[in-house]
């Protein structure tokens, strides 16, 4: 027998006409529903204009601040006064120095247990993160959290997060929260964007893309920032996720914003950053950023990188995100040799001290195993259990 | 002034006077806003409170439940509906790691005042994986309450005073019960979490259980007068913090004690109160600790096999008999 | 101060380049990992032929089948001969009958809930699937699973699952499982291809995602088969999913090959079935497939609908596959008036044999409740613990 | 022959063997390969099996447990190793809703031979969301076996049972034991799932426990000798089945008995221990079952905070001596 139609002829009439459906230009047949924006947003385009010199000195030193934070860090973890695992951000610090440049104090944060440099990059005393990895109680979680869960919300940092992808629907959630409060409570403007940092790795994780899907579909202000840094441990991005040749697209199935920075350039990163917080804010929407970059250590401090060559990692230590803004601000005049060794110096002895004030502080009293499982009275901004060391924090800085 | 209302409406009254008396209260889960609730506990809500308070999900548990603890780690109180706790799987990381472990992790900065709540245990043939009694698989975690009312009334007083309670609470409800009528005050009121209440007074045998099979111990207590057996039968209403002390007062008084526990016997909530019981009460308990639970195997869909699984009044009967020498 | 670059000039070296790296054509900078395929692989075109008379006569008498296994579900159900949950497939029957009209019968399937459809299309027995309704011991899994869970290992039909996309990485399991049998095992050339149903709801749990990151990254040769009927439960697809418009663009960010078919007729989806499974088999690579479908009723038998309008399931029900494959057949001049009458009475009476069986059907006696909870012999194609009326029915369909 | 190998050796021994034997057998998990495993368990597998049976995955814990128990369904026997159980969160709704449920929910045509597999319990100040004891909370579920072995010996007689098993297993390993050495056969041997043994026999008070435990409980007998209290200690190697029959036997000897589990105490494998040794032993008994768990708050990372919240041999002699009136 015959068919009466045939498909490659022009479709006579509409049922016909969906045989053929298949390339990407057809219609779907009347839809019962409302249809989606069915597009993906453009991001920004990327600034062309550098702050002064002052800021970018600050991010200079920030991001030196952080490296020697973590070469403590290690060294501290070898000399066992730090136990756990330690993941340390050298290499990265372009990424939470630029990021969080671009964002106002109170746009919260969040992000996964390689968390040091987003804490710093945010305005943590180096001392409390640095006698949180000590275990003490001078710790920015009174020694409980430890190097993986770092939290401080007075600079609206809201953790750490151990478990891959975990921080993802949080960040949402962080979201959620500034929109609604300024759209139910309030009545205020919308006001805050939230940053969720991510890994290449947790890219892999369903609780991504359930966050994804839910920040579009409720458009909220959040940017999903992975931290590409090529590897999850010691598994090649491209193992781990298909389609890595290209991290935005991730976002094409849920008609998201998305962009791909330079993330061993803080200047790149502000300069791209800067334009889309702005645009999350005032749109209310969320994006995704293939935020590109490499991890200079191992995973953690057991790791001995046989993953990668040699040849790799002094490529990418070419790169290094401080040596390069150094580079920049000396040949632009902004700042001599000599004073990047005094700032270098006046870094060194800042983590010195932190190290001392860490070691200084006392071990948490056994009592404090058995407080923060339950409460009755506590809350973010209420302050009303902020443990004493928070507050002193609070209004040392103000006094600077 | 109390009336008749269902169970059902006695959440949603809960839900709705705490939405009305604090704006950081907000519902959030699959079909809530505009089908009214797959179960209609939140029927007529979105009219009254918006699409920003009543918000309707994608079946992403996972997501939209971390999303809801970012937001209550910012203050907001948010009330997650699980249309059903066997989904709830799907998100036990969010639930179990991140809610009830924030404050503790982050030393006393960061809490998450959140509500979980949905249909728990067998809703009647649904088969193995839609008929979790997740009770026994998730109290074991430090952080969290946990609570699980068995009439209108407790079912307002508990859940006002959870969505009022800083800390993480697990509701577990019952699709069999959510059209059970009861009276229930008008005015709101809290029923303290983690007390226990004496639902029928005995002196011969004190049977403790939890949520819908309470129904089936005063059953079972009922039929055991014509034997000459006085139960008194407790019904804990909170799982965690567990009510010891009413339970062990009474087993101090009859003596014996035989706990009903709708989720599987291993490491359970049952082996919870019968080593607690052995533990407070050994010198007075004439017999050890009797159990009545679901059988232990998946739920089956056949009507008969799952009336077989499940605790009723005929086992309890059996066991109160067993336990006070009377079998 | 001014920087020395300008990222609006033509980038003067690798490093300033990625200054500028976002928009889309944009180079990553020099990966430290080898980069994935990199490319979404177009679908194959559909099929232009037809397949001779006595097929599309079986596919007609398949999709009245279970058109009819429906009705009288629903009505056993209301007659509370049926508990628990029941969701019918009135409606989409052309996408279960033409996809598996595409496969070989060893080609594995598995889907969600909505299942009896698949069930009856790969060849269980109405009789056996309406005993399961019943409970009954007869019922393909003795009653144990219920609508929401039909299996039959003899039809390499792997279940009914009731958790919303939890069948997904199991989809993607089976496809291991036929690959690794072929390349460690047997070494014979990779022969099957599976089949993965879910509805348009379960694309937004983060295990379909992790399960197609899986099945691209092993090449593994399984089909997602998204039922997009619109609606999960209540929530039309765009209420619930970001993005949509298109459901393809679900499988851009894993280089995965996708497309959009027609499932309101059952010619156009084995035209486009067939030659993507074909390349599924040969190429052993995943896709996607958006079809377009509709549920004829209720989510379940509990659901008013109020959330369409009479309008939109009119417009619908006129698009009703199996009249539209009558059509079709009758105006080829394939089938004749008489001919579909004798059909639809043989149709009938096969179901109204299947309730009455189901009927006749004892109870499972109550030691089944302790079986199979732990096995020490059994497993899929020995036999060994096959339930005795499944080594029937596959007699039976020998002797057929 | 027998050597003294690490406990990861044993473990891979036991894969090895049994991959050599079955072809049906692969293992899979995140850095299982290339990586030779985050703790070297796998080590040289890849080397020896090739990447299509020692197969690296991506952080997609749900996806590759799913996948793998699509795989056991149609005959493979694939072993999973979780990098920690803690991470197995994630994979809740397949490893507990499919795997221990296929067989029951296809009436006995689809089984699910899989091991699960990896580190359990604290690591060493690793904080709460990695320090999961994952026992108390999966034990619950029907259809599933767990093993938890505290020597390389049972490393691998266990680990061989359960990839031979046609059901699934959960195996709990511990980071803490993985480099500890002990006497094993060269020779492929099974242990029995099921069966408890008593690694130091005595008169006096049975304490019972499961994995790493175990170590701190002979710890504490040995110290208690000089109090001139004798105790028997039993490692239950199984928590599923928990072998009932042995603690009972030697229960009934010693009068007393302690149960030491690393787990949260509330409905937890020390709960039903207590709860069943009361229920076979109620006249044996001349106290209360005591307990010794961790302490019921969640994982703190600094170092004094966790080693006082772990069982360790000082609780375990504290709790004894309470037992047996030698407080
Ligand atoms: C759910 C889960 N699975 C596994 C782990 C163990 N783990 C910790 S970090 C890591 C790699 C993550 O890599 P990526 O996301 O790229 O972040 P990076 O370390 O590069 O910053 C793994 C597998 C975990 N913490 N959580
Ligand atoms: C994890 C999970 N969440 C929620 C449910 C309840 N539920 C069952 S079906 C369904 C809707 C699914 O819609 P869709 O995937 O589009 O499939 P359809 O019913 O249209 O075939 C929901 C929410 C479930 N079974 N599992
Ligand atoms: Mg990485
Ligand atoms: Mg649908």
């Amino acid at each position: 027998m015959t068919m009466a139609q045939n498909p490659t002829e022009p479709a006579r009439d509409a049922e016909s006409a969906r045989n053929a459906g298949q390339s990407p230009g057809n219609e779907r047949p009347p839809a019962p529903v409302a249809d989606a924006r069915g597009q993906q947003p453009a991001a920004p385009a990327p600034l062309t204009t550098t702050p002064d010199s002052a800021v970018l000195l600050k991010w200079l030193r920030d991001m030196m601040l952080i490296r020697e934070f973590e070469v403590r860090s290690m060294q501290a973890y070898q000399n066992k006064l730090a136990g756990g695992f330690l993941h340390v951000y050298n290499g990265q610090e372009a990424v939470a120095v630029g990021c969080i440049g671009a964002t106002q104090h109170h746009d919260p944060i969040v992000t996964a247990y390689r968390d040091h440099g987003h804490a710093l990059a945010r305005g943590m005393d180096p001392k409390v993160g640095m006698a949180e990895l000590f275990g003490r109680i001078g710790g920015c979680a009174k020694g409980k959290g430890g190097s993986m869960h770092f939290f401080d919300a007075n600079n609206h940092m809201y953790g750490g997060h151990g478990i891959v992808g975990a921080q993802t629907p949080l960040g949402a959630g962080l979201a959620f929260a500034t929109k609604y409060r300024d759209e139910v409570i309030d009545e205020r403007a919308n006001d805050a964007v939230s940053l969720c940092f991510l890994g290449d790795g947790a890219i892999n994780q369903g609780a991504f893309h359930e966050a994804l899907n839910l920040a579009e579909l409720l458009d909220l202000p959040v940017i999903f920032i992975i931290e590409n840094n090529g590897y999850s441990m010691g598994t090649a991005t491209a193992r781990g996720t298909a389609g890595a040749s290209d991290l935005r697209k991730k976002a094409v199935g849920y008609d998201m914003a998305a962009c791909r920075i330079d993330g061993m350039d803080v200047l790149s990163v502000w300069r791209s950053m800067k334009p889309l917080v702005d645009w999350c804010r005032s749109e209310s929407r969320p994006a995704l950023v293939d935020m590109q970059c490499y991890r200079f250590k191992g995973h953690s401090m057991s790791d001995p990188r046989k993953y990668r060559t040699h040849d790799e990692e002094k490529h990418w230590e070419a790169e290094d995100p401080i040596g390069r803004l150094a580079r920049q601000l000396v040949s632009a005049g902004a700042v001599s040799q000599d004073e990047l060794k005094v700032m270098g110096k006046a870094v060194r002895s800042e983590i010195r001290e932190a190290v001392d004030w860490a070691k200084a502080s006392p071990e948490p009293p056994i009592e404090e195993l058995y407080h923060d499982v339950y409460t009755d009275v506590w809350g973010p901004y209420t302050g009303t259990s902020l443990p004493e060391f928070m507050r002193r924090r609070a209004s040392d800085r103000e006094q600077r | 002034m109390t009336r008749a209302i269902e169970f059902r409406d006695a959440l949603r009254e809960a839900m709705s006077d705490e939405m009305r008396r604090d704006k950081r209260v907000f519902l959030l889960g699959e079909e809530v806003a505009q089908y009214d609730g797959a179960y209609k506990v939140s029927r007529g809500m979105l009219e009254e409170f918006g699409p920003r308070r009543i918000v309707d999900t994608p079946i992403s548990e996972s997501g939209f439940s971390g999303m809801a603890i970012g937001a209550a780690m910012m203050g907001l109180r948010p009330i997650v509906e699980f249309m059903s706790w066997s989904f709830s799987l799907v998100a036990a990381d969010p639930i179990l790691n991140n809610a009830p472990k924030m404050l503790y992790m982050s030393g006393g900065q960061l809490g998450v005042p959140i509500v979980f709540r949905g249909n728990d245990g067998a809703g009647g043939q649904l088969g193995s994986t839609h008929s979790w009694c997740v009770e026994s698989l998730y109290a074991n975690v430090p952080g969290l309450k946990m609570i699980i009312p068995s009439t209108p009334h407790d079912a307002k007083g508990l859940l006002t005073a959870a969505i009022r309670d800083d800390n993480p609470v697990f509701c577990l409800e019952s699709e069999r019960m959510l059209s059970l009528t009861g009276d229930v005050p008008e005015a709101s009121y809290e029923i303290p979490i983690g007390e226990a209440v004496i639902r029928r007074p005995g002196s011969d045998c004190t049977i403790v259980s939890f949520g819908r099979p309470v129904h089936f111990c005063l059953e079972a207590a009922e039929a055991l007068v014509a034997e000459g057996i006085e139960c008194e039968v407790i019904d804990g209403r909170s799982i965690k913090p567990l009510d010891i002390n009413t339970i062990a007062e009474s087993v101090r008084r009859t003596n014996y004690c035989v706990v009903v526990d709708q989720s599987w016997s291993f490491a359970s909530v049952g082996s919870e109160v019968a080593a607690e019981v052995h533990r407070v009460c050994f010198d007075d308990l004439d017999n050890h600790v009797h159990r009545v639970h679901s059988d232990d195997v998946p739920a089956p869909y056949a009507h008969n096999l799952e009336q077989e699984m499940l605790p009723n009044a005929r086992k309890i009967c059996e066991a109160v008999r067993a336990c006070t020498y009377n079998a």
